[in-house]
């Protein structure tokens, strides 16, 4: 792009900022125009979960639904409370929307698309989203209400308090691709993450979910509680921002996910040179996957209560993300990956020329750190989910409830 | 430092904040203005408000964010170690370790003294 | 390339702002902040000072390395503000809750 | 465009977020207003860290002061709030504090001109080196590296959980 508007006489400098303004807009625009299509997606998968059609009326499968949304809200009156500072209320859907999609920005879709392929880009997409929990401050501070501001506030102590484990389980994708560009970290799974380290792959999930408030964390905006919490005062398209940032936000996490974990573009040859496009639609389908699990999570759980979400986290998600930080910490570091050697090897013949046509070099030199760091990781994980098992045994017996059976599915088809 | 990268978040960061503000913008222009003293009044579920906004909170919000601070701080010296971790040895691992252990204590403690209870 | 002085006098600046806030404002939690302000110009000073006096590279077995000490003094900074504000914080909470008062020049006594 | 003159105009923004909201910081009545141009402030620090090519202290300082100490400055004006009305902002000394403030730059910024000028200036102009490899990494090495800075590393903990255990102990209620 730049390189073309060079060679038509343009300045270079110039090229390049007219050429950054306009990929900054496509990818800004992406995310936005992606939250009509997602918000149509979530009510048709809610209506199928709930047993009911979801919207049919506008357009073919109702497409044009939230289109007609839109429209609607473009004509509600805004009202602004009294006592309210101007500026800071009119800022704050703004910024809330900004931060989460200035995301994007470090995604990387496949190996030659991504805006900026920052050397601090796991760190970036962790501070920006910050400036998001700071919309929430001011939203909450600027209306001159009682229940905005208590809202805010608690909704600011448990989004800070998720962000703990989910940057202790960031710093092991980094520690195994040894750096923090997102490029790098997809470039180094050439076995995914999720199968390397599936216990920092779940903590970072969940503590996403929260920080989205997503049920079953859906305290931000627990409307049987708190009548909304921080946005409480805002109407019309105000309103609608927080809530175009909750659903891009929603989406936010399970492009990361997939990036992060997931292994990215790569996949059945995706994302090698010429394959471009495939890499993308490998993004996102990894992606949507997540966003179906999401879904799934959002419409069959119920919501839990605030101090359960804050023990939960304090009290279980804290502590394992930092054993599991010094797990791998110590298992990972004889079995670095040597890709130079395996390639040797694959070259030379034999099994490991054998696997290695099939699956790649990458595969066999990432295999032996994945074989123990996976098993380490089984046993943790076994041993956190009898830790969850014993405390909620000792929670019933205190309760006095002595014959309580799980509710398995078997039983469930039986009635 | 790649200074065009940087240029290109820059930018990405001011149209990140101009997208949102046009539909704001746009709803200005379209929706029907008619304030009225009862609708500017502070949505309290039609109860009059009593006295102003600010509550006194608890002290536990402080607590909660003391803990995330003290821990976001030792990410700062986490994440450059986890870039550097493929060529470090086992002291720099033992040391790590030990950050992250007096770490685990201050938590440990936090939950002894009950700072981490949502009261 | 932009000369060192002009980012030596952006924090020194910087610096007096926060020391005017510490010197004259009343609120302990403002004079707090502008105790991180000053903190911040150091933080300018010490990167500033990295970027343009650090005394070549030296190439060792991985290739070249830059020396570090600026940017490790930052970090340890860092560490510093927010002990600082932490407990800098916490003594404004207790002192209100039991004097009812956060003006700095009202808590004057040495016990009570 | 010159790429000089880009540079000038991106210092230049920097500078007014810094200055402003330094300002902004110390002249607020509304201690809620001070803490956001607080936020501007830090916020043009963290640029210009990316000029200065540190950009991982930039992330961090956005990360760190507006994530965290920014926050909790916040709550801790919510928690003292109930008695401070519209009373002065400043107290009696005020005009010496600003003085003394004026006077510091006044001596600061002679002596950076004087230091920046003449036939052989005390202050390059130029960096000396340029970066060139991976600094993040150096630095990942340097905070753990016996000959460096691990003894730092190691106090900086202590110092992180004294000050924990110190701010629990002292703004927990029932004492």
């Amino acid at each position: 792009m730049a390189e073309f508007l060079v060679s038509s006489g343009w300045n270079a400098n110039l090229a390049q900022i007219v050429a950054s303004v306009l990929g900054a807009v496509v990818l800004a625009s992406f995310g936005l125009v992606w939250i009509i299509f997602s918000i149509w997606l979530e009510r048709k998968f809610a209506g199928r979960v709930q047993d009911r059609l979801g919207p049919n009326r506008t357009g073919p499968y109702g497409l044009f639904q939230t289109f007609a949304d839109v429209g609607k809200l473009l004509i509600k009156e805004d009202i602004t409370p009294e006592g309210a500072d101007k500026h800071i209320y009119n800022f704050a859907p703004i910024l809330a929307v900004a931060g989460i999609i200035a995301i994007f920005a470090v995604i990387p879709f496949n190996h030659v698309w991504v805006g900026a392929d920052l050397n601090v880009g796991v760190l970036y997409f962790v501070a920006v989203g910050s400036l998001a929990t700071l919309a929430i401050l001011l939203a909450g501070w600027s209306s001159n209400n009682k229940y905005a501001l208590l809202g805010a506030f608690r909704a600011i102590a448990a989004l800070v308090s998720y962000e703990v484990p989910m940057m202790l389980s960031l710093a092991v994708p980094v520690l195994l691709a040894g750096s923090m560009s997102m490029q790098d970290i997809v470039k180094g799974q050439s076995i995914a993450y999720i199968f390397v380290v599936p216990v920092s792959a779940l903590i970072f999930f969940i503590s996403q979910l929260a920080e989205v408030g997503r049920s079953p964390f859906d305290l931000i905006e627990a409307e049987s509680e708190i009548i909304a919490g921080f946005n409480i005062e805002y109407s019309g398209m105000k309103f609608a921002m927080f809530y175009a940032a909750e659903f891009i936000h929603a989406f936010v996490i399970c492009v990361l996910t997939a990036i992060l974990f997931l292994g990215g573009w790569r996949g059945l040859g995706a994302g090698e040179p010429g394959y471009e496009l495939f890499g993308f639609l490998m993004v996102m389908m990894k992606s949507v996957a997540v966003y179906a699990l999401v879904m799934l999570i959002r419409n069959t759980l119920p919501r839990i209560r605030i101090d359960h979400m804050m023990a939960f986290n304090w009290k279980f998600l804290v502590p394992l993300s930092l054993v599991n930080l010094l797990v791998v910490m110590f298992l990972a570091r004889p079995f670095v990956p040597d890709y130079a050697a395996a390639e040797a090897a694959v070259a030379a013949g034999g099994l490991a020329g054998l696997f290695g046509s099939i699956f790649g070099s990458g595969f066999i030199a990432e295999l032996p750190r994945a074989v123990v760091l996976l098993v380490a990781n089984v046993i943790m994980f076994a041993a956190a989910t009898q830790l969850l098992h014993r405390y909620g045994e000792t929670q019933r017996a205190k309760l006095g409830v002595k014959d309580v059976q799980p509710v398995r599915a078997t039983a469930m088809a039986s009635d | 430092m790649q200074p065009n990268e940087w240029l290109f978040i820059g930018i990405f960061l001011i149209v990140a904040l101009i997208l949102p503000a046009v539909p704001i913008f746009l709803a200005q222009l379209l929706n029907p203005k008619r304030p009225s003293k009862m609708k500017q009044e502070a949505y309290e579920c039609g109860v009059e408000t009593v006295g102003d906004a600010w509550v006194q909170f608890k002290v536990q919000y402080y607590l909660y964010a003391l803990v995330f601070l003290i821990f976001d701080i030792e990410m700062l010296f986490l994440f450059p170690w986890a870039v550097a971790y493929n060529q470090l040895g086992l002291f720099a691992l033992v040391m790590m370790a030990g950050f992250v252990g007096i770490l685990g204590i201050a938590l440990i403690y936090a939950w002894r003294k009950g700072a981490l209870e949502w009261l | 390339m932009l000369p060192l002085t002009a980012f030596l006098i952006v924090a020194a600046l910087l610096f007096c702002i926060g020391m005017y806030a510490v010197l004259a404002r009343r609120n302990a939690v403002a004079i707090l902040m502008g105790i991180e302000l000053m903190l911040n110009a150091v933080n300018i000073n010490l990167v500033a000072f990295w970027r343009y006096l650090t005394p070549g590279t030296a190439a060792t077995a991985e290739g070249l390395q830059v020396g570090m000490a600026g940017q490790s003094f930052a970090a340890f900074v860092f560490v510093v503000a927010a002990a600082e504000v932490a407990v800098g914080l916490a003594l404004v909470i207790s002192v209100y809750r039991n004097r009812r008062t956060v003006i700095a020049e009202d808590v004057d006594a040495l016990r009570y | 465009m010159q790429p000089e003159f880009g540079q000038w105009a991106i210092f230049g923004l920097f500078t007014v977020f810094i200055i402003g909201g330094g300002i902004g910081t110390v002249s607020s009545r509304n201690l809620f207003h001070s803490a956001l141009w607080l936020i501007i402030s830090l916020f043009g620090v963290a640029g210009f860290f990316v000029l200065l090519a540190a950009p991982f202290l930039a992330a961090i300082q956005v990360l760190v002061y507006i994530g965290a100490i920014v926050i909790l400055i916040i709550f801790a004006i919510m928690l003292t709030r109930r008695l401070m009305g519209l009373r002065e902002a400043v107290n009696s000394q005020w005009l010496y504090g600003l003085i003394g403030a004026l006077i510091t730059f006044g001596v600061i910024a002679l002596g950076l001109v004087l230091a920046s000028s003449g036939n052989t200036p005390l202050l390059a102009s130029q960096p000396l080196s340029d970066i060139t490899g991976d600094s993040l990494r150096d630095l990942g090495v340097a905070l753990v590296d016996l000959n460096q800075y691990v003894l730092p590393f190691i106090v900086a903990s202590v110092l992180l959980e004294a000050a924990m255990v110190g701010a629990i102990v002292i703004a927990r209620e029932d004492e």
